[in-house]
């Protein structure tokens, strides 16, 4: 089972998304990726892929391309994304099917 | 001279932050949760400690990869609360003792303890999410706190002995601070939980259960384990316990536990203990 | 397996950047520095270490006081040259080595060293202004480095003793890397300078002549020194040379200097020493 | 003797200053002083006795205000000052009489 350990290799590989994803935890990184995505991921020099990714939110490739859950949150929040919606598409389940298997859905 | 009345540990899960700021004291869904914490907010409210010396960590909104520090203390006046995404908790700065906390690094730093310094930077729910949940936010915080923020997010870690060995050293720190004052140490994270890949959603509530009677009656049998125990047992994000064990190693070695709580709704689980 | 040929330690003052870059070696107040680094520079060219460990300390130029380690490693590829306020030198990008780095950065923080881990910022004097003396620039560095940076510039700083202990288990940490790799290990600052105060242009000819045969015959004497003493003897600023202790440990004990030279031009001592 | 040990009080003292000396690490801090000093100050949030210290290059009184030395650096080699003409502040003299003091007044 992928662990997905956050060490360094996977830090050094993950920077550049990573500083991308945690610079949503500025106001103004928010208003100019609402206004203009493609060009604020442009300005952060994501290569194709990442671009891609981030277009679909696909949160699981995301994970796998060394982006840290933490700096994932940071965009997750700036759209409005939950974090059970995040956990969810790591399981590759709906947030449904994610939820009938915890205690107190309405949690969140 | 200071004293150290006792500790708490808390979970900090950010949902906790969102269920307080919305007022969800009377849902159903977070009622345990809130009830969970008045023991410890009373407890605060009867001991009024001066100071809260917080271990917690920060979530990569303060601190980024580029610079990341394995132990880092506060050693401001205050601090902002952090952006993590929707603006700031609509909460007031907090105020840090400064003072103690210079204390702190310099006994720290004698003793081998290789700490970064931090000041004037924001903290993050790591701190604030179990604090206005036992801690009067309105109209200001009833005291001080130091921050001592802890790597549990970037693999190397510091091991669960380095982590209690550090709590045994910040008690010999601030007990030997000069002035009168009330401390109490807060040691943050957990319950079991994890959060990516394959295995997210991960809970035990078994050790977790086990946890919570091995940090007040046998803190030496955690620290004996290793990171890979704690990631297996509580989850690769649940490991963050070992800031449980920087409490417990500042904290009186006889302390008992005078309150538990436990309640796994979603994710992760949300625990709650007072030592004294 | 990774080896450790010897060490060097050096002066890292910013002028001897400038005399570099300005191409001073025939100027007779700098070609007895030049003539220092000579042998260090051939002892370089003759070993062919793959790997440079370099203990030196940024200036305020990379990291600031709002978060300031006691101990960064560096685990980056590659290290842009800082701009101190005249624009970055004209030298090529330093190359990492960061698998080492992270063999170097597990093994430190499982033996209890609280280390700060950066990748992707630029490194300052503190690490070139000597390397380019010894290393050649051109057409670009033979070789790759792993910088470890000390505060030496905010009290409180890391005691001799524990940079001493650094010093062994940094040894420990290299001479455990599984793969073949000739390592150097280069302790930098000092000698007796003092930049501040009244007592600023302090310099101390006999302490710096005692202090390169105690770091060659008995560290340990140097090591069981306080900061205090180091800063009386050499200098507020001098007290650097703590940074020669992290070398001096983590070369083998029974090294014996096979180079030495110092020059006291200006304000600060600089001195240039090869151990094997 | 003043020592003025760089230690965590001085440190607190010195924030705001060092913060502004230490950005003109940056080319573009550099430029924006040497064209309106007054404004690059006033955006630095400076008060008055700080900006009075950084136009007169009183290093002496700036030290004395918590200023690193390291920070000072900075500035100094934006503006060409040399490290000796900032030792010789800090002791009072002239350069001069600084350099008479050296065994090689030359290397520098
Ligand atoms: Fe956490
Ligand atoms: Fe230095």
């Amino acid at each position: 089972m992928a662990n997905y350990l956050f060490d360094l290799e996977r830090s050094a590989k993950g920077l550049r998304i990573n500083r991308f994803l945690h610079s949503f935890a500025t106001a103004a990184v928010r208003a100019r990726f609402a206004g203009d995505p493609e060009q604020a991921m442009a300005d952060a020099g994501l290569d194709d892929v990442e671009r891609d990714m981030i277009r679909r939110r696909d949160w699981r490739a995301l994970m796998e391309h060394g982006a840290s859950f933490f700096c994932l949150e940071k965009l997750a929040r700036a759209t409005g994304v939950s974090n059970p919606e995040m956990v969810a598409a790591f399981r590759g389940e709906t947030l449904a099917q994610f939820l009938a298997t915890r205690r107190v859905p309405g949690a969140r | 001279m200071a004293t150290i009345i006792g500790g708490i540990g808390t979970s900090h899960v950010p949902t906790i932050a969102m269920a307080f700021d919305r007022g969800k004291q009377a849902d159903p869904d977070w009622a345990p949760l809130f009830a969970g914490y008045e023991p410890a907010a009373a407890w605060l409210a009867d001991k009024q400690p001066d100071v809260l010396v917080f271990c917690a960590n920060d979530h990569a909104t303060t601190f980024f990869f580029d610079h990341y520090p394995t132990f880092a203390l506060g050693v401001g006046d205050e601090y902002a609360i952090a952006d993590e995404g929707l603006g700031p908790r609509p909460i007031p700065r907090l105020r840090g003792h400064a003072a103690l906390a210079r204390h702190i690094a310099c006994s720290l730093v004698e003793d081998e303890f290789d700490l970064t310094i931090f000041q004037g930077l924001p903290l993050d729910h790591g701190l604030h999410s179990p604090l206005t949940m036992m801690w009067p936010s309105r109209p200001d915080w009833p005291g001080q706190v130091v921050p001592l923020m802890v790597n549990v997010l970037q693999h190397p870690m510091p091991t669960p002995r380095r982590c209690f060995k550090l709590g045994h050293h910040l008690r010999k720190a601030i007990l030997s601070y000069p002035d009168d004052l009330k401390v109490a140490i807060v040691g943050t994270g957990g319950l079991s939980h994890q959060l990516i890949g394959e295995r997210a959603g991960f809970n035990n509530e078994p050790w977790d259960r086990e946890f919570l009677e091995l940090i007040e009656r046998d803190p030496e049998r955690l620290a004996a384990m290793s990171l890979d125990d704690f990631r297996r047992l509580g989850g690769n994000e649940g490991a963050e316990v070992i800031m449980w064990l920087i409490m417990r190693g500042a904290i009186a070695p006889a302390a008992r536990a005078i309150h538990r709580s436990y309640y796994l709704p979603m994710t992760t689980a949300m625990a709650v203990a007072v030592f004294e």
